[in-house]
């Protein structure tokens, strides 16, 4: 059962995002890049991780992507033009990236073969529970800095906006 | 649990109030927080003070939580309230109270209102914290905390250069005594483990005599700074730049006491340091006479009152010095009564003459302002001794306590009295005897001024007879017997007599005299006049030397020529090295990432090699 | 391979999570390198930044411990501040230049 | 394989109910309005009109479909998709009253008990936004652009008054899941007062209650927030360009979100299925009394008809309300169907409110839509949130 959503939404996460990178329209690739988000987010469930799940889904496709999908129809971005300047990324990209893959692929299989497996329910340290409670005693610290944070980029994003007003 | 905090929080609350919201609120809200809040602790001084039936007996002791905690050493903000505390309580709040009544009117033209009372309400917190403190941690809190508000008070018409300097002056000369102190504090940690007061003196006893002197003598220097003692005294004098009811409540009533109360406090530890004791009598009996004299020839009506504060300071360390805890007590309470009612009298003259300070410019004011008249008499009166008003009593006590400790101390004690009575009555007679020489017509203060002073009056006539401090402090320390020699009495009050009726003679019926005087003995007349030119000297001996030298060393040698020299190379170095790197950047981002990515290859093919082992390992 | 199936029944490799978020993620920079509508590239980004997540979650989950998902959740915080704050400077660049082709965008060059 | 095939009963069995009653919705919206303004409202098709939703059915799918030209047609066809799939989907974790027992099976009024069902809702309506995003963007179209970037500014804006709201209560509750939360409601304070969070806790959640009901006014595009599909500003807003049934799609998707969002206020604030007052004062005799009284009226009317159908249309209903009434009184039945009355009860009540408003209220100008979520609901709700966070921290 585990394998079987596992291959199906790892699937569907591969394929969004090949799309995520191929797609010449920039609302193709966001709502690919959406489609990535929620099969993820149904890994994180079957990994045990509920509360990140919902919250992947309510922060990254329900706020972020509005975002971005808000600028790209604000822009009305086309799709984009074929030109490119870069020989250095068109050259050296393609097979440094294979070269990355290929050598986490290696060391994954050699150090973690038997990492031991994933079973739904056999961690469930994931609820929202155990996650607020790790996050307001020992991580409250960075909590705490996060949220001064959010508050920069507010900040930011407003002198930002004032300065494009006018 | 008697919530002592209440006690210096009411103060706090108002000063936040007053210094947060005061610039919207009319005069009368700031006025009602700033009164309210002192008399409201005034109030709870006196519910603590009913509520217990005897502080000797049961002292109280309220620990409220651990502030620093290392190792065994651990520092709590804990509160006590002993006779002593309790006898300070009553003095801070209740003076205070008058005083801030009194400043409603005093200051109701001033700017700046609402700033002037903060500052005073978040003065009368860091007093009653310092007074409240049950170790000498927290006591030093309140001892910076006041420190930090008698700057800004005395700072306080800060468009004046010369209330600037003189805020800063008093600022710098309290950091030596606070450099003392804080020596001294860790000394006893050293030495005691703790800070704590009832461990520290019950443990003081056992310790070496060496030690105890050494931070017996340290505690001095603090005490020094703040209560003006030699050498330190020469910011007080300046200090009555800031408004007079500042003068009255933080430099003669309340502040400038702490150095007397610390070193009472610490009597446990003084005791057994004999050496410090001597010296704190000496500095006590020379600052005393040094600035009597140096009193007997100011004009400025602030300034001699001022510098009879520091004489008057110098009694209660001698009264310290010799033993006599209590009656130093003693007199800083009646100290606290005549003195702050002299500067308020003074302040009330003040104002009368349109903000005229210098004496020769009044005169005759009696017609005017009599009900200042009629209290000043009173407050000359009991701080030049008279028979059976407070200061009478307590400086006799010194004097007695003296006298038993070292008979020359008494003869220069008495002298000093003379002096202190000649100068405080040359300055009444000068106010307000003979003819208005003022500009502008003078006018008697408003009621809210008037009141406060009668209150004083009535206390400095009587507070010493009514609150006999050494027999309240008994328990803590007993009086010395033996000493009630009546002619030692006698002698006092004739000596203070003697400078009563001198002054009369001089500036009431025939008034050339002093300039004759002044004429003939022109050299020391001036020494005194200028003060025996000791802002000078320290200018010239510790200031002078201190600027030329951190000019040429610090600045042009150290900081222009080494840490300048080793930024600038720094500088032109990473501009030579990034001239080389930038061949590399494209300005494409992308390039850039390539780059990235690569690198990161190149770190999983090094892990790779060097980890494969533990790949490997895993693997089986 | 019976015995194979066997290990297949319980449960997924925590090895086959790792190397798709790997995947993922080498996705997501060959979008970057590859892509130069800037908002594109920007989603290449975050797509990373899921990749990563997910490897954290899979840690998480191998360990029994929570901190992982922790991890992720200050991750996710992070991307959603820097899409917010990312997102204002690209329509201020295209308020000045009408541009969002990344190789056109290079003040910063020379 | 039992679990497999109750589930499938059970979905068809509410897809069924569901899309009925969002049929019928707009139908007792029209009429209300209608009484509201003193008009008839549908009367034609079928007694009182009560056949128009089935006509209306017919007439959406019969229409041809437009298509404008040089719009991507695959976005264009996945926006209403979107929408409606968003809007029907998350009624599957709202759980409609206790459980039921047929024989041997026992199983919950409730597709799934999802144990974090608070946020799976959270999430999918944070998700809704991309239909009317996208319809609006893809159809290619000024007014239909300016209507989907309204609704995505505005759905995105009021989310966070709305979480903040929905915050608040969870922290008194204590958990995640929307049946243990309407478990938490049930008993009563002095025996009479129930325990429902916007009376109870130590904070009733009565402002958080009305902050939620407001944003999610918002949340559905309903009037007086109806921006995106202001017909006088921008003729429909972001379905403009959609006709038949991608038209029908988007008004489904209203109607099932509106339904969502009542009874999540009424599982969040109102105790889900918990009757107003305990049984012990005879709460289970007030769906039959209703229904009886209603009975009554309908044959009294039908006896002196005001039209001349009504002479036998209103005694019909009449019967049928009588043996409503008849079956709420069964013994057996009663654990079954009181908690359902009353769940669908209090969702009634919230939907007749948003049809109320509808008739009465005017629309907010943009500006001020904004200006409102931002600076005066989201820290009314963020206040309220901090209140009740203290006072719960204080009562624990």
């Amino acid at each position: 059962m585990d394998i079987f959503f596992f291959l199906v939404f790892a699937a569907i996460a591969l394929i969004s995002a090949v799309n995520v990178v191929l797609q010449r329209h920039p609302i193709a690739s966001a709502l690919s890049l959406i489609g990535v988000m929620g099969s993820i987010a149904v890994l994180y469930l079957l990994l045990g991780a509920e509360f990140i799940a919902m919250a992947q889904i309510i922060v990254y496709a329900g706020a972020v992507m509005v975002l971005f999908i808000f600028v790209i129809m604000l822009l009305n971005a086309g799709a984009e033009v074929r030109r490119g300047r870069s020989w250095t990324s068109q050259l050296l990209g393609i097979p440094a990236l294979l070269a990355f893959v290929g050598l986490i692929v290696l060391f994954v299989q050699r150090g973690f073969a038997d990492a031991g497996y994933v079973k739904f329910g056999n961690f469930t340290g994931g609820s929202a529970q155990s996650v607020g409670l790790a996050l307001f005693t020992s991580y409250l610290l960075p909590f705490e800095v996060t949220s001064v944070l959010i508050l920069v980029a507010i900040l930011g994003t407003i002198v930002l906006a004032r300065k494009e007003m006018d | 649990m008697r919530n002592l905090w209440l006690i210096p929080a009411l103060p706090f609350l108002g000063f936040l109030a007053n210094g947060i919201f005061g610039r919207k609120f009319p005069k009368g809200v700031v006025n009602a927080i700033a009164i309210l809040s002192v008399v409201a602790s005034f109030a709870k001084v006196l519910v603590v003070f009913l509520s217990v039936p005897d502080l000797a007996a049961t002292p109280v002791h309220e620990h409220y939580f651990t502030w620093i905690k290392s190792g065994a050493f651990s520092v709590g903000w804990d509160f006590a309230v002993d006779k002593l505390t309790m006898i300070m309580l009553m003095i801070v709040t209740g003076i205070g109270s008058l005083i801030h009544i009194y400043a409603t009117g005093y200051m109701a033209r001033e700017e700046g209102y609402y700033r002037f009372f903060a500052y005073m309400n978040l003065f009368m917190f860091f007093m009653l914290d310092l007074v409240l403190a049950a170790n000498y941690l927290i006591l030093f809190v309140g001892w910076e905390g006041v420190g930090l508000c008698s700057y800004l008070l005395i700072g306080f018409y800060f468009v004046k250069k010369s209330a600037t300097t003189a805020g800063n002056k008093a600022f710098i000369v309290n950091r030596i005594g606070d450099f003392g102190f804080s020596l001294a504090m860790f000394l006893i940690v050293v030495n005691f483990g703790t800070l704590d007061f009832t461990q520290v003196f019950s443990a003081a006893p056992g310790k070496p005599v060496g030690t105890l002197t050494a931070i017996a003598l340290l505690l001095l220097l603090g005490a020094c700074g703040k209560s003006a003692q030699i050498p330190l005294y020469v910011w007080l004098p300046d200090a009555m730049e800031g408004p007079t009811p500042v003068s009255a409540l933080i430099h003669a009533a309340t502040m400038v006491t702490a150095g007397v109360y610390m070193c009472t406090r610490s009597a446990a530890i003084f005791t057994h340091a004999p050496v410090a004791m001597e010296t704190v009598a000496i500095i006590g009996l020379a600052t005393a006479v040094f600035a009597a004299t140096i009193g007997l020839a100011q004009n400025d009506i602030k300034k001699v009152f001022a510098y009879s504060t520091v004489s008057q300071l110098g009694y209660m360390f001698l009264g310290v010095g010799v033993g006599a805890f209590s009656a130093g007590i003693w007199h800083l309470m009646t100290h606290a009564f005549f003195k702050a009612l002299l500067f308020l009298g003074a302040g009330s003259v003040i104002h009368a003459c349109h903000g005229e300070q210098d004496m020769r410019h009044m005169g005759g004011l009696k017609k005017y302002a009599p009900w200042t008249c009629l209290t000043l008499a009173c407050a000359s009166l009991a701080i030049s001794g008279f028979p059976f008003t407070s200061g009478y009593f307590s400086k006799d006590a010194i004097l007695s306590a003296a006298y038993g400790y070292a008979p020359w101390m008494y003869w220069v004690g008495v002298v000093t009295a003379g002096m202190t009575a000649f100068y405080v009555w040359r300055a009444f007679w000068m106010t307000f005897m003979g003819e208005y020489k003022g500009h502008g017509h003078p006018h008697e203060s408003p009621p809210s001024m008037l009141a406060p002073l009668v209150v004083l009056a009535v206390l400095s006539l009587g507070g010493g007879y009514f609150f006999n401090v050494p027999k309240i402090l008994d328990s803590m320390f007993p009086i010395a017997e033996g000493a009630e020699n009546m002619n030692l009495t006698y002698i006092s009050v004739v000596f203070g007599l003697i400078g009563i009726a001198l002054s009369y003679y001089m500036y009431v019926m025939n008034k050339e005299l002093p300039e004759r005087i002044a004429a003939s003995f022109g050299g020391l007349y001036n020494l005194i006049y200028n003060k025996y030119f000791v802002d000078e000297i320290y200018d010239a001996t510790v200031v002078n030397p201190m600027i030329i030298g951190s000019t040429t060393v610090l600045w042009h040698g150290v900081d222009q020529g080494v840490i300048d020299g080793i930024v600038n190379g720094v500088g032109t170095e990473s501009k030579s090295i990034g001239g080389l790197l930038k061949q590399l950047q494209s300005g494409n981002i992308r390039s850039y990432a390539t780059w990235v990515v690569l690198g990161a290859v190149a770190l999983l093919i090094v892990m790779g090699v060097t980890a494969m082992g533990f790949a490997a390992g895993v693997g089986q | 391979m019976p015995e194979a199936l066997q290990a297949l029944n319980n449960g997924v490799p925590i090895a086959w999570y790792l190397i798709l978020s790997a995947v993922l993620f080498a996705l997501g920079v060959a979008g970057f390198l590859f892509r130069r509508n800037i908002i594109t590239v920007f989603m290449c980004i975050e797509l990373m930044l899921n990749a990563v997540n997910l490897s954290f979650v899979a840690f998480s989950n191998q360990h029994k411990l929570v901190s992982g998902q922790i991890f992720t959740f200050f991750v996710m915080v992070v991307a959603a501040a820097e899409a917010a704050v990312g997102l204002a400077i690209i329509l201020t660049v295209f308020k000045n230049r009408q541009t969002l082709n990344i190789d056109e965008i290079n003040s910063l060059k020379n | 394989m039992v679990f497999v095939i109750i589930t499938l009963i059970k979905l068809a069995l509410i897809a069924f109910i569901l899309l009925t009653v969002l049929a019928y919705l707009q139908w007792v919206e029209r009429k209300v309005i209608a009484h509201v303004q003193v008009r008839m409202g549908p009367s034609r098709v079928g007694p009182h009109g009560l056949l128009q939703p089935l006509a209306d059915v017919i007439k959406l799918i019969t229409k041809e479909g437009v298509m404008p030209p040089h719009v991507n047609s695959f976005f264009y066809l996945l926006a209403p998709f979107l929408a409606v799939f968003m809007a029907l989907i998350s009624i599957s974790v709202i759980p409609f009253g206790t459980q039921l027992t047929i024989g041997p099976y026992t199983t919950m009024m409730q597709l799934t008990d999802v144990n974090v069902g608070i946020l799976v809702i959270l999430a999918i309506s944070s998700m809704g936004v991309y239909g009317i995003a996208l319809a609006g963007w893809s159809s290619n179209n000024k007014y239909a652009l300016l209507g989907g970037l309204r609704s995505s500014a505005q759905m995105i804006s009021y989310e966070l008054p709305m979480s903040l709201a929905i915050a608040s209560p969870l922290l008194i509750a204590g958990t995640l899941s929307l049946r243990e939360i309407v478990n938490s409601q049930a008993g009563y304070n002095f025996g009479i007062l129930p325990k429902w969070l916007i009376f109870a806790g130590p904070f009733p959640q009565i402002f958080s209650f009305i902050i939620f009901m407001i944003s999610a006014f918002a949340e559905t595009n309903r009037i007086p927030f109806d921006l995106p599909e202001a017909e006088n500003e921008l003729v429909a807003g972001f379905h403009v360009e959609y006709s038949s049934m991608t038209f029908a799609a988007f008004f489904m998707a209203e109607y099932a979100n509106m339904v969502t969002v009542c009874s999540i206020a009424t599982l969040l604030f109102l105790g889900g299925w918990h009757p107003l007052w305990p049984a012990a004062y005879g709460s289970n005799f007030v769906a039959p009394l209703i229904l009886f009284v209603a009975g009554a009226v309908c044959i009294y009317h039908g006896l002196n008809p005001a039209r001349p159908l009504d002479r036998y249309t209103l005694p019909a209903f009449g019967i049928i309300f009588f043996g409503l009434a008849g079956v709420m009184l069964v013994p057996f039945l009663v654990p079954i169907l009181m908690p359902l009355f009353w769940f669908l009860a209090k969702c009634g009540f919230l939907l007749f409110v948003f049809v109320w408003i509808r008739a009465t209220l005017p629309r907010f100008r943009y500006d001020q839509l904004m200006g409102f979520a931002w600076k005066g609901l989201f820290p009314a709700a963020l206040l309220n949130l901090l209140i009740t966070g203290f006072l719960v921290a204080l009562a624990s």
